[in-house]
């Protein structure tokens, strides 16, 4: 694939300037995964995997509707099933659509060490750009959502792309398109939480007091969204975390270190160099030899 | 093949995505992005309306092939989607539907007639004219043995019922009305299809 | 479908019961999910197992398998004994006013008419009383205890809420609440949408689970309206259209029946055919029958089909049973009665029950033909393929031929939906290697057998000798002729007797209503006439406006008959042609005709004075609440056990299963008791397959690939069995040993004060294809047949379970 | 200048030999562990043949430098154990900075800051092993759970700063301080330079409690 031109992100792994700004005026996308009306049939992997071109290793059955087992670097997107009993003893059967949640702060783009290999384009989308990334796994422990998944075969960080290709030329996700019950849908990132909103107040007359959206301002809100009908406990959902954020650990390595490091490197160097320009070298003295060879003498001497 | 646009037609929400979809790609930018993300497999793909093969809700689908049927090219599918304009899957597919690419290239589809011998132990390649002949063979040698014109009573059934016939479930009504004409020109009436499985 | 899917959305109530929407039909059910955000409508889904269905069900209640006729019956109970009715259309429209005669009854579990010895009814008394003109008689008043609606009340009486509890294991709380929601469809201006599928067909009373529902639609008043019906949601994507034109044993094109040997000519033939209505003032348009099988015998032989031979009705073949259905058929394979089988993209080593018998039947073949686009279990019977299919080869000694065929993505032609429509499609890519269309494969063996024939000479060849066929290429018909033939064309000039318009010689007609009885008109299959006129090919239509956006999208494809989208469509108005629900119209009177955005089911200028009922396939043109002879095991449902059950019937223990369900005996030795076998399985398929085909599909074979089922916590526990462990599951008829997914979403039931355990069984896997090799539900299924369609009973049988250990290959 | 008649072997073949190896590696790491560490230095992958190859390789040089340190550790360990006058040198810091002769206790074969490098890097070094195995993704990216990753990469690059700034310390000590490096490339110093730097050594030596065999002619 040939170079990025920085015009159309806003943000680029590794980089060390500032992409121009002067077009980044286009909408954000989002896409709205209604967990209420998810029936959980797995449309959307399928047709992300045909569409993606994937076909991850055929299986086994491990006590679970989840196959595969779990997201790999040829699986994009996966149901999640939760058998949880509420409080009045009766079963619901929580199913989510995992993968990248294209957050508006993306961890993996932060940790990622390679120049370009993710990047944000203007409209919110995070893509990894594969011929760029070196196969570190930075991303995987940036991410918040344990999304990303590093290739055996090629080393190579893969994700959902949130289909950059097809949404570059005007068209929906492959998944979105799919989704049988319209439990997945696109738009802009305002139409999708204006219509998240009308969803919460149907499941809220259907006794969902709880209902809400989840697009968790901790990674500054996310262009995949939930709708839940349980908002205050995500993590009902198959582990979807409760308060995502960054680790702090990534953030300390991302964040101050690097420039701190590279300062202190830097010093080091620089207080040498002029310690030298101040002191010059510390030379061996003639002195210094005589008094040398006299110390060996005087205690060859010495030795019978 | 008439490809009319459909009007458009409210649906939970889509309508709303719709309206917003202009903005959402990559706007005037687009071409500049084109070079970094994938590029778009089906920009001159063929498209051919079908129907899904699976189930009865029949989603309406597009065939992209490669190839643009021009006379030197060999077509072949490359992606399946759901079509946007049929009224029930509105673009939409299941699971199965929208794998059906894997179906029509799966590597269990059989390329060549093949033939096991009584006792055999494997399939043999054989040619359609010694299948169709040796099945035609074996057909007429039982109807001409076990055809009952008539029966006890001496009424008039002409009914054949020691060849049977089990007919599909997913080929087209042509096929099936096809099938009927030869199956009961011959009496057969150990005939049945998929409607109970 | 008697609505279309688009419809669904109109409801206001969606129940889910008897099949599993969203797992097996997830595009259609999308229009659930859009009745619930767009019309408020609420999904009540009653099911074995907390399915993906009731996973976004407003209301969700639990049922033992085989006991749906139980809780529909209380709930007819609880709507007439909570006057839940829609009485205008009740009295109007339904058969609830009409008398039976004396001598019907209902003692002990058992119908007046029983004949132990032949399984089967004298159905005599199961009629109307009628009157010297011939009309049944009638009390509006409902007064007369022997008119049908206090019949009915007196039937369903037993199912009061404790025993619809005791029987199906549903709590008492969650079927009254269910009834309830059930219950707020009677209102004129409320309709509930009835989803079903295999989850009430595939059981030996089948056809009376369905029967049930749909009477209870009817005392709701919920047929012929917007988002109302009884919607079938059928499995194939061409299922319809070969039910349509008729492969079934006993079927001709369009629901015409085959001669029995009984019907000895042409004349008697069409005596039991042509329904005399039964009311004053009623039509019914099996009048039409003779014009409809005349012009199919001129479609079928052409000119060799004359008055003089009754359009050559001897060349029909006559059945001297009732059904030569797969059951039978293998039930014959076994006793060497069979010498060939071909299975036209059917794999019944998979799908049909007891997999043992289907394989010991074809071993007994002299030839087996299977045409297919995949490698099918069922072409590779003979071959060992170690637990999951032993055969020892050397001993079979059938002939096999595997006849590679195109699918959808390589041929043209149309599919009948589950809602009716006739949609084309076309050819995107040739074949891989040599595969061949069927229709090129049947051309074939039908000229080589006729060009035998007219070589040696043979066993009566004249049908086959005379049989049109009349293509351009009569080696590969193109599809195109085949569809204008099933839609008929004028054979002579037609002079139209009302307008006087003429119809020329050779053209295509432009519906069954031209249809004549002298030969002069000819039609393959008179319910697509219409289809492909004069002005084309009616099923490429793709023109979807939708008026008012209520879903029927009358211009899109084509639906038979006659481009009819809401059968019964006459009851969404009332007695004086005014829409029940002035909000979604469907067709209304406007003074000098039916107006509407469907195509009227009834006759367009009748006005609704002259009162004739809406129900014109009806001799009395009326819904029927009370069967009449139509069903093989009584005209009202009643509650039957499954042929295996863990319990006595506790209504009638003398009779315990279906009466008149046909078994043969060998069968009968094979059902399992419930102290060796003591759990109820049902089977079923999973979202992420279809049947047996997807398998061979990489994609699907990834989403779920191996064998497995579902089990309760509790039986676990029970059972010592770990969550995915490796379980045997036994009947009495073989093993399958496969995964075990431990869940919440099957619970135990207490049936009969017993507690009950439900195993679920899904079905998709073989021996041939992409996913791991499996041993297939059928491997454990007993071989019984509803006692009107045949259908395996599949969703109710006993099994027994036991912990083990991964299977070894021989 | 004077030519001494006699020079003195500081560090043997295999010392040298090893801590060359030691030094190379390290070299590499610090490049092409600084090219994955900060954005303006990822040009530096471009010596290794690229980003794949920087992370491919640089583990595996990260293997041959934690062997390598052990050969160290083993052959210098003895050299580098804490004396009383480690400390009163380690007062007088600002001296050796200032290069004030007068005021910097002798000291023997090593001094207090050719300790402490050697100890910091005993520590940093294994550290740095450990936690790089941690986020070797190609072999053990699934060994252990994403939070410990994640604690192992900022260790892992905190231990890289220090020993970073240890290095430099190391190296410009090396090239501040005449003839230290023909002492790791040669092997010898003169008994002038061992006087200057290290005197009690050179006492040591001379008093024959250790090392005779260190003094040789001059070839």
């Amino acid at each position: 694939m040939s170079d990025l031109q920085s015009q159309d992100y806003i943000r680029r792994s590794a980089s060390t300037m500032t992409p121009p700004m002067a077009r980044s005026t286009e909408e954000q996308v989002a896409k709205l995964i209604d967990v209420t009306r998810c029936i959980g049939c797995k449309a959307c992997q399928s047709a992300c995997m045909e569409w993606n071109n994937l076909r991850q290793d055929i299986g086994h059955f491990e006590g679970s509707y989840q196959n595969p087992n779990d997201l790999s670097p040829d699986v994009w997107t996966l149901m999640k099933f939760a058998e949880y009993e509420n409080e009045e003893g009766n079963l619901e059967w929580l199913i989510r659509k995992d993968g990248c949640m294209h957050c508006e702060d993306p961890g993996c783009l932060k940790a990622c060490p390679a120049p370009g290999a993710i990047v944000q384009y203007a409209n919110g989308i995070v893509d990894f750009i594969s011929d760029k990334c070196i196969g570190c796994g930075y991303c995987v422990k940036g991410c918040p959502f344990d999304i990303p998944r590093i290739s055996k075969k090629d080393h190579k960080s893969y994700k959902c792309t949130l289909c950059s290709d097809r949404v570059a030329v005007g068209l929906e996700p492959a998944c979105v398109k799919a989704c049988p019950t319209g439990a997945i849908m696109f738009g802009t990132k305002t139409d999708m939480a204006h219509w998240a909103g009308e969803r919460i107040v149907d499941l809220k007359s259907r006794g969902f007091e709880k209902a809400g959206l989840y697009d968790p301002p901790e990674v500054g809100g996310t262009h995949v969204m939930y709708v839940l009908h349980h908002a205050d406990k995500p993590s009902l959902y198959s582990g979807l975390p409760d308060n995502p954020r960054i680790s702090a650990a990534v953030e300390a390595w991302k964040g101050i270190a690097k420039p701190l490091a590279m300062v202190g490197i830097a010093l080091a160097a620089v207080v040498g160099f002029f310690h030298y320009i101040v002191k010059g070298p510390n030379e061996v003295t003639e002195e210094d030899e005589v008094q040398g060879e006299r110390a060996l003498e005087d205690a060859a001497e010495k030795t019978p | 093949m008439p490809m009319t646009r459909r009007e458009f037609i409210k649906f939970t929400g889509l309508g709303l995505a719709a309206s917003s979809l202009g903005v959402l790609g990559f706007g005037e930018s687009g071409v500049a992005q084109a070079a970094a993300v994938r590029p778009f497999k089906l920009a001159h793909a063929t498209e051919t309306r079908n129907t899904c093969t699976y189930c009865s809700v029949a989603c309406g689908i597009i065939i992209y092939s490669m190839g643009d049927r021009a006379k030197n090219a060999l077509s072949n599918i490359i992606h399946i989607e759901g079509d946007p304009d049929h009224p029930v899957n509105r673009g939409t597919l299941c699971p199965k539907g929208s794998a059906l690419l894997d179906i029509v290239h799966a590597p269990t589809r059989l390329k060549e007639p093949r033939y096991r011998a009584p006792g055999g132990t494997e399939f043999k390649t054989v040619s359609w004219d010694f299948a169709l002949d040796r099945i035609a063979r074996l057909m007429k040698d039982d109807r001409d043995k076990n055809f009952i014109a008539k029966n006890a009573k001496g009424d008039t059934v002409n009914r054949w019922t020691s060849v049977g016939m089990l007919a599909a479930s997913a080929s087209s009504s042509e096929t099936s009305y096809l099938t009927w004409k030869v199956v009961r020109s011959l009496g057969m009436v150990v005939f049945d299809n998929q409607a109970r499985v | 479908m008697t609505n279309t899917w688009q419809d669904i959305k109109n409801a206001n109530v969606v129940i889910v019961m008897g099949g599993n929407a969203a797992e097996a039909h997830p595009c259609g059910f999308k229009w659930v999910i859009e009745a619930k955000i767009e019309n408020g409508a609420k999904l009540v889904v009653v099911d074995p197992r907390f399915t993906r269905t009731a996973s976004v069900a407003d209301y969700y209640a639990p049922i033992r398998p085989g006991t749906d006729i139980a809780f529909l019956n209380g709930v007819i109970r609880y709507l007439l004994e909570h006057d839940k009715i829609q009485h205008e259309y009740v009295r109007s429209y339904t058969n609830a006013s009409l008398i039976v005669k004396d001598g019907f009854d209902f003692q002990d579990g058992l119908f007046t008419g029983y004949n132990e010895e032949t399984r089967t009814y004298d159905k005599s008394t199961w009629d109307y009383d009628l009157d010297k003109d011939g009309f049944a008689r009638s009390d509006d008043t409902w007064q007369d205890p022997r008119c049908v609606i206090n019949l009915l009340k007196h039937h369903v009486s037993r199912y009061t809420p404790e025993m619809v509890s005791r029987i199906c294991g549903t709590p008492q709380d969650k079927y009254l609440h269910v009834c309830e929601l059930i219950a707020s469809t009677s209102a004129p201006d409320r309709a509930m949408t009835s989803l079903f599928a295999l989850g009430w067909t595939q059981h030996s009373v089948g056809a009376q689970n369905i029967r049930n529902m749909a009477m209870i639609q009817l005392l709701l008043g919920n047929i012929g309206v917007a988002g109302g019906g009884m919607n079938a949601l059928r499995g194939h994507s061409n299922i319809q259209g070969l039910t349509d034109v008729g492969l079934l044993s006993n079927q001709m094109p369009g629901y015409m029946n085959l001669p029995t040997d009984k019907e000895t000519d042409f004349d008697i033939y069409m005596s039991t055919r042509q329904f005399k209505p039964l009311r004053p003032g009623q039509i019914s348009y099996y009048q039409n029958t003779r014009k409809l099988f005349v012009s199919f015998m001129k479609a079928f032989y052409g000119d060799a089909a004359t008055q003089e031979n009754h359009w050559a009705f001897d060349w029909l073949p006559k059945l001297d049973i009732p059904l030569y259905d797969i059951i039978k058929a293998f039930e014959m394979m076994n006793a060497g009665q069979m010498t060939g089988y071909i299975c036209q993209g059917f794999n019944p080593l998979q799908a049909f029950p007891d997999r043992g018998k289907i394989r010991r039947g074809l071993s007994k073949l002299k030839f087996l033909v299977t045409m297919d686009p995949l490698d099918t279990e069922t072409s590779r019977f003979w071959q060992d393929f170690g637990p999951q299919n032993p055969a020892d080869s050397a001993k079979i000694q059938t002939e096999v031929f595997q006849l590679p065929t195109t699918c959808f993505a390589e041929e043209n032609g149309s599919l009948v939906n589950s809602a009716r429509w006739l949609q084309w499609h076309w050819k995107a890519a040739e074949g891989p290697g040599d595969a061949m269309s069927d229709i090129w494969i049947m051309s074939g063996i039908y000229h080589r057998l006729r060009e035998l024939y007219r070589k040696e000479g043979g066993a009566f060849p004249d049908p086959l000798l005379n049989l049109t066929w009349k293509y351009t290429d009569p080696l590969s018909p193109d599809p195109e002729e085949l569809a204008k033939e099933m839609n008929g064309r004028a054979l002579a000039d037609l002079t139209d007797a009302t307008s006087g318009a003429v119809t020329k010689a050779g053209t295509l007609l432009d519906g069954f209503g031209q249809l004549r009885d002298d030969g002069t008109t000819s039609s393959g299959c008179w319910i697509f006439s219409g289809s492909f006129t004069e002005k084309g090919n009616q099923m490429a239509r793709r023109d979807a406006t939708d008026p008012r956006e209520q879903g029927i999208a009358p211009n899109w494809a084509w639906a038979w008959p006659a481009n009819r989208r809401i059968l019964y469509n006459r009851a969404s108005a009332d007695p004086t042609g005014k829409p029940w629900n002035a909000a979604k119209p469907v067709i209304s009177w406007n003074g000098t005709k039916w107006v509407g955005i469907d195509v009227p089911d009834y006759t367009p200028t009748l006005a609704p004075s002259a009162g004739a009922s809406p129900f014109i396939m009806n001799d009395e043109g009326l819904g029927r609440l009370f069967a009449r002879k139509l069903m093989a095991e009584g005209p009202f449902p009643e509650h039957y056990e499954p042929l295996e059950s863990p319990v006595e019937n506790p209504l009638h223990p003398k009779v315990q299963n279906n009466p008149a369900a046909r078994v043969f005996a060998d069968d009968r030795a094979a059902f399992g008791s419930p102290k060796n076998f003591p759990y109820v399985a049902t089977t079923y398929r999973l979202t992420e397959h279809f049947h047996f085909w997807t398998k061979h599909a990489l994609i699907n074979a990834i989403l779920q690939p191996e064998e497995f089922i579902e089990i309760g916590e509790v039986l676990a526990k029970e059972k010592g069995i770990e969550q995915g462990g490796w379980v045997k599951v036994s009947s009495k008829r073989g093993e399958v040993i496969c995964k075990a997914y431990v869940t919440k979403r099957i619970k135990p039931l207490t049936v009969d004060g017993k507690p009950t355990h439900v195993i679920g069984v899904p079905l998709h896997w073989g021996f041939t294809g992409q996913a791991r090799k499996g041993y297939g539900a059928n491997t454990l299924t007993p071989s019984v047949g509803d006692a009107n369609t045949q259908t395996p009973e599949f969703k109710a049988f006993l099994v027994n379970i036991e912990k083990t250990t991964a299977p070894v290959a021989a | 200048m004077n030519h001494p008649k006699t020079v003195i072997i500081r560090y043997t073949t295999s010392q040298r030999v090893n801590h060359w190896i030691n030094a190379i590696c390290f070299t590499l790491m610090v490049l092409s562990g600084l090219s994955m560490f900060h954005p303006i230095m990822f040009w530096l992958s471009n010596l290794f043949g690229g980003g794949q190859w920087t992370r491919a390789i640089h583990p595996w040089i990260g293997c041959v430098l934690m062997a390598s340190y052990i050969g160290m550790i083993v052959q210098f360990w003895r050299a580098n154990l804490w004396r009383q006058e480690d400390t009163a040198w380690m007062k007088s810091v600002p001296a050796v900075v200032e290069d004030d002769e007068e005021h910097i206790p002798a000291v023997g074969h090593n001094n207090a800051g050719q300790k402490l490098v050697f100890w910091s890097m005993t520590l940093l070094i294994p550290t740095l092993f450990l936690t790089g195995l941690v986020i070797w993704e190609v072999y053990f990216g699934e060994a252990t759970s994403i939070s410990v990753q994640r604690a192992a990469v900022l260790i892992h690059s905190t231990a890289a700063f220090l020993a970073i700034i240890i290095w430099i310390i190391h190296v410009y000590a090396g090239i501040w301080v005449r003839h230290s490096v023909r002492a790791m490339t040669q092997g010898y110093v003169t008994p002038g330079w061992a006087w200057r730097h290290h005197r009690k050594w050179l006492w040591e030596l001379a008093s024959g409690q250790s090392g005779k065999n260190s003094i040789r002619k001059r070839p």
